[in-house]
């Protein structure tokens, strides 16, 4: 058998045959989402089931966690995530993210996704233009300093990953007090290693909320899932799948949470 | 048909790229004697019919809630084009 | 109604006045031409219908100096090289099975002038154009590539054009989230004030999800969607006297075209929905000669008949006069055929996407193309007349004078070939030049802003030997794509060059490890009005067929670029070849380096070394280009290639990389370099063995070569092949993961030499950003607003 | 210190995909009444100095040769700064 070429918000994800699988994670496709499909792959790697999401819905079909991928939504015209943040279903996980009761829907934002985080101030600061000016494609090594989050959970401490990065506009931003509150209450989750790539503040790759359910970052995790189509790593080319553990994070953490 | 223009500029505070490799590419093409440049929008919106108080009031509220980001840029002014439309 | 006032040129006001003057002149018509198209029509075209058949019988839209020549692709095919092909040369591109029920299509095209005029926006649209071809033949496009071609890498044109085309590139592409896999980067300055920006997709699909440009079916319903039409391509002032307005003036046209990548990506998705749900009968791309094309084209590839009410069409700019609305080339628009019961539901469709579009008419059966004007007929032709019985040239052509006098200067003869480089020292400085010459320095600054990830299925990318992309993703079927041509070898021998380009295209895709299938060209080359380009061309053509009929690949489709030259001189002849390779499965892809692990592993040289470097890099360092390309062996490089694949498909080697530009010392260089693991060589035995010098045995440009390395446990099983072959197998070293060089010995003065490859990395990457990275900063800047 | 400000508009017979997303944005989000939008470039030039006529002239050439693509670009104004500098 084989799979087909699968249409945007019909991901043809493999149903559940893990126990975690009952992990169900909305991926979110706006016109000019580009990864969602590698979002959903990672996703199913990771033993979840990935559960397409389009932006115009109001429902968000009870997932337990939404991926908002990369891409050029609205071709990044005006500003980088900044139409797409208006888009209804924003406002569904905007809402199931500041939940004031319950648990808060766990959100990861990677790079478009990280960029509509910050225009709907979900998370602090925002994206500006890289230092250099153009798109940049490049393996990135990163440090995961907080792995408290829903998302990062299973990493080691400073644990040195190699995952993509790719964008135009990925130099992080923000005044001196948020720079300073998110060093002092440790979400600064992953850090750029190495020549800073694009200019961000403190060499920020990525950050999370207060309660740790929101995180957003410029690399792609869902690029390093796989060996053989991933960054280089120490057993061959393209072999890196450090990006996997973003989504058995989360999928444990939300198994976790079940019981 | 009528026009608002809209400006919108990066905050003094942060730096904006564009406007920093600009300035520092101007004196290798000979233009002196500017000390910086930022690169901010303008935005033409054009109004179909009249420009009431209540359009100007909705462009203003687009202005700050859309085509500008707060934490990165000031909206500088909305207004109507006082020129002609070309 | 439309509330517009021109002077609407009808047919009926045709048919009553004969003698009103037309600007077919203007319009590119010559006057037998013209005088064929009133012969066609019985009386004087319309203004709309002058401005298809101007459009349509351009050289770019009807091929009418090539085509003569292009017919051997088609003639010298055999029914062996026709059993994969699922769609041939015609439609929008070729289409080749790949087995499992997947079929792959791909086409190279041109965007070489828009490029010059305006670097970014030609180079994104010349993205976006190729995109849109895939996207016709029912397919989902996957990836693209990028072979270019700059003046002087000094020069302070080039210095505009190469930043601007390389962000265009990247602007368009990496918003479809299609993985850039490959091309090329050429500096040479005979391409100053023409460069050459060639743009490859490639796309996947079901069988059953193919799709053609035909309208069958009468009754069924013409519409067209995406962007709006606007005055793009129509250039300047509208040339159609007859038809300008009444009172006011037309706005002004755009010079260049301007290219919406989000409009395109949405594009993709809706029609990708489109053929899911079986909601489309027949589909075109809109291109050059716009809505002339696609309703002719369209038209006379199905039932034969089309009514199209123009006043329809969604406008950009009110101020187009209907002749303009056909000949508009705006992009990201597609029409398409529905039938009357899938209306409903590709509106729906449209809806989903926020796409726009417009009913314009239906099919018949009356074998006439009827376009209407708020009620008046304004076209009333037979639409093959318009697609397909255009003129045909059978351009006058012959061998250049100066051509045997260019042979005859070899380089060995030159004052250029004098002084060669003999001692170890010199023949290690001379690799350091070589690999710090623009034409073999590290292209990684323009490849970095590209995206090579997206979508996950990127096995191989820059700077290996050829692009490869997994199909499906349950049994790792994929394919694999190269493409090159070496100019300076087509100039020399155009119909060698040509098979050159061939081969070392099918070489880099074997060299993968992936079994080639087909061809995509894109025949870039001068005035076919000058005799001597026009031999160049027929020469070109005529290698490149019996090329692909030796090699038993088909060619499936491609593009012819003519023109190509700036006050009288033209580009060198730069047919580009570009070859599609099949992988069973893509996890056995063979990388063109040694990894780190890989120590001590065996190199052996695959192929023989002849005296060859007429054409070759080192002769250009030097400023010589004079003598006979390198001789080309298609039995021996299919030869080499069945080597490659069967030991890819075996697992017996760890590495490979063909030699090409630049011969064995580049190809050592870059096996070190790709991840910066040394090796330690020796060349006496090639040297006794094809008698040659140690220089020629690093420099010449032999083909059918490559290096490939393995570990010592399988170089029994290895040699017991390439024997059994008969071809030529040799061991000249082995990985040296330790000591971070590239050592060389041989019989030579100084007994060896010895390059730091992270000191050739540092040299070698820092010929390209050293000249463009800090302007195009500024550049970009202002350029680009994203 | 003084300020030249420099704003260039896509031409108006030129596709501005940027403009156009923006305007199919606007109704989404409950701004009704605009027609249509261009969005263009608005620079700051801070002058060392005075601003003299050469500055001025200076910051013209530039924003014809550098601030802007002509082929795709107008300058629609180069004038000195009246409102105070931020
Ligand atoms: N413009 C480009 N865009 C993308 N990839 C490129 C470009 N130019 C060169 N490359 C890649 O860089 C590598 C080296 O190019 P080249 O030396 O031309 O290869 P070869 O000699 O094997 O044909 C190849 O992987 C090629 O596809
Ligand atoms: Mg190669």
């Amino acid at each position: 058998m084989s799979t087909e070429t699968p249409l945007i918000g019909n991901f043809h994800a493999a149903p559940a045959t893990t126990p975690l699988g009952g992990a169900r994670i909305g991926v979110v496709t706006f016109p000019g989402t580009l990864d969602d499909r590698d979002a959903a792959r990672a996703i199913r790697l990771g033993g979840g089931t990935a559960v397409p999401l389009w932006h115009g819905d109001e429902s968000l079909q009870g997932v337990d966690a939404v991926v908002l991928p990369g891409g050029f939504s609205y071709g990044d015209y005006l500003r980088a995530g900044a139409i797409a943040r208006f888009a209804p279903l924003m406002s569904r996980i905007i809402d199931a993210a500041t939940a004031s009761s319950g648990t808060r829907l766990p959100v990861l934002g990677i790079c478009n996704g990280f960029q509509m985080l910050t225009e709907s101030h979900l998370l602090p600061g925002s994206m500006v233009k890289n230092e250099h000016l153009k798109f940049l494609c490049k393996d990135q090594v990163l440090q995961v300093e907080n792995t408290s989050t829903a998302w990062t959970s299973q990493f080691t401490p400073d644990e040195l990953i190699a995952i993509p990065l790719k964008n135009q506009d990925g130099q992080y931003l923000a005044d001196a007090n948020t720079l300073e509150a998110l060093e002092a209450e440790g979400r600064v989750v992953f850090r750029y290693v190495g020549e800073n790539p694009n200019g961000s503040r403190n060499g920020i790759a990525g950050i999370s909320n207060e309660t740790g359910n929101v995180v957003g970052l410029m690399p792609h995790p869902e690029h390093a899932v796989e060996a053989g189509y991933g960054p280089d790593d120490a057993t061959g080319m393209r072999n890196g799948t450090d990006g996997l553990t973003i989504f058995t994070s989360v999928i444990a953490s939300l198994a976790g949470s079940a019981q | 048909m009528p026009r608002i223009i809209v400006e919108v500029m990066p905050k003094p505070e942060i730096l904006d790229p564009q406007g920093k490799a600009i300035a520092s590419a101007l004196p290798h093409l000979g233009f002196t004697g500017f000390a910086g440049v930022r690169q901010g929008k303008r935005f033409e919106l054009t109004v179909d019919g009249e420009i009431t108080d209540e359009v100007l009031e909705s462009a203003r509220t687009a202005a700050t809630e859309m085509l500008s980001n707060p934490v990165i840029e000031d909206v500088i002014s909305v207004r109507v084009d006082d020129q002609d439309a070309a | 109604m439309t509330d517009k006032e021109f002077n609407i040129d009808t047919v009926e006001q045709a048919s009553t006045t004969p003698d009103t003057d037309l600007p077919w002149a203007e319009l590119g018509l010559k006057s037998d031409e013209y005088d064929r198209i009133v012969e066609i029509l019985g009386r004087r075209p319309t203004a709309a219908e002058l401005a298809m058949y101007s459009v349509m019988w351009s050289e770019h839209c009807s091929y009418k100096s090539s085509k003569v020549h292009l017919r051997q692709f088609g003639e010298k095919v055999t029914e062996e090289m026709k059993k994969d092909l699922m769609v041939g040369i015609g439609e929008n591109a070729g289409v080749t099975n790949l087995g499992d029920g997947w079929a792959v299509t791909f086409k190279i095209e041109s965007h070489n002038h828009p490029s010059y005029v305006e670097p970014y926006q030609g180079a994104a649209t010349g993205v976006g154009g190729i995109v849109r071809d895939i996207i016709s033949m029912g397919a989902r496009p996957v990836a693209v590539m990028d072979p270019l071609r700059f003046g002087a890498i000094d020069h302070p044109d080039t210095l505009r054009v190469l930043p601007g085309v390389v962000s265009g590139i990247g602007g368009y592409g990496n918003s479809l989230g299609l993985p850039n896999i490959g091309g090329e980067v050429v500096f040479d300055s005979v391409y100053q004030d023409n460069p050459l920006v060639n743009a490859l997709a490639v796309g996947v699909m079901r069988h059953e999800d193919i799709r053609l440009a035909n309208a069958s079916g009468v009754g069924n319903k013409v519409v067209l969607f995406g962007a709006r039409t606007g005055g793009d391509g129509i250039g300047g002032a509208s040339v159609l006297a007859s038809e300008s307005f009444d009172d006011s003036k037309p706005s002004k046209r755009p010079a260049v075209q301007v290219g919406d990548p989000f409009a395109e990506k949405v594009l993709i998705e809706c029609c990708l929905e489109l053929f899911h749900a079986e909601l489309v009968e027949g589909i075109q791309d809109l291109g050059a000669a716009g809505i002339s094309c696609a309703t002719s084209e369209l038209a006379s590839n199905g039932e034969g008949g089309m009514h199209v009410e123009l006043q329809n069409v969604l406008l950009r700019d009110p101020t187009l006069t209907p002749g303009e609305i056909l000949m508009s080339e705006s992009q990201e628009r597609m029409m398409a055929v529905v039938t009357p019961e899938n209306a409903a539901e590709f509106e729906r469709v449209m809806a989903k996407w926020e796409v726009e579009y417009s009913w314009l008419g239906e099919v018949t059966d009356t074998g006439r193309l009827i376009i209407e004007w708020d009620g008046e007929t304004i076209v009333d032709v037979d639409p093959r007349t318009v697609a397909h019985d255009g003129p045909v040239y059978e351009r006058p052509y012959h061998r250049p004078a100066g051509q045997d006098a260019l042979q005859a200067d070899t380089f060995r003869f030159s004052e250029a070939g004098k002084d060669l480089p003999q001692t170890g020292q010199e023949l290690g400085g001379a690799l350091v030049e070589l690999m710090t010459s623009p034409n073999m320095a590290d292209v990684s600054w323009i490849t970095d802003q590209f995206d090579r990830f997206v979508g996950g299925n990127t096995a191989l990318s820059q700077p290996d030997d050829s692009g490869v992309i997994r199909v499906d993703e349950e049994t790792g079927l994929g394919v694999a794509l190269a493409t090159d041509a070496n100019a300076r070898y087509a100039y020399l021998d155009p119909y060698t060059g040509a098979q050159l380009a061939l081969a070392e295209s099918y070489r880099n895709v074997a060299t993968t490890g992936a079994i080639p299938m087909a061809v995509s060209d894109c025949l870039n080359f001068g005035s076919p009005e000058d005799p001597e380009v026009m031999w160049q061309f027929a020469e070109a053509v005529r290698g490149l067929a019996d090329g692909c009929q030796q090699l038993g690949i088909p060619v499936t489709g491609g593009n012819v670029s003519l023109y190509n030259q700036t006050a009288g001189r033209a580009i060198h002849p730069t047919p580009v070849v570009g070859v599609l390779g099949k992988f069973d499965d893509v996890g056995r892809r063979t990388p063109s380096g040694y990894e780190r692990w890989a120590d001590g592993q065996a190199i052996y040289l695959l192929g023989v070394t002849a005296d060859e470097l007429d054409g070759s890099e080192f002769a250009r360092g030097r400023g010589h280009l004079g003598g006979m390309p390198p001789a080309v062996d298609l039995e021996a490089e299919k030869k080499l290639g069945e080597i490659l694949i069967n030991a890819s498909r075996d697992g017996m080697i760890d590495a490979a990389h063909d030699l090409s530009e630049g011969g064995l010392a580049a190809g050592l260089a870059e096996m070190s370099l790709r991840f910066g693991v040394g090796a330690r060589v020796a060349v006496d035995g090639l040297c006794e063995r094809d008698r040659v010098d140690p220089f020629t045995a690093l420099f010449s440009e032999s083909q059918a070569r490559a290096l490939v390395a393995l570990p010592r446990s399988e170089e029994l099983r290895f040699t017991d092949m390439t024997t059994a072959r008969g071809f030529a197998a040799l061991r000249i070293g082995i990985v040296d993961a330790t000591s971070g060089d590239l050592e060389v010995a041989g019989p030579f003065d100084g007994g060896s030499f010895t390059i730091g490859i992270d000191e050739l990395r540092e040299a070698w990457s820092a010929v390209i950003p050293s000249r463009f990275a800090s302007l195009s900063e500024a550049t970009e800047a202002v350029r680009q607003e994203k």
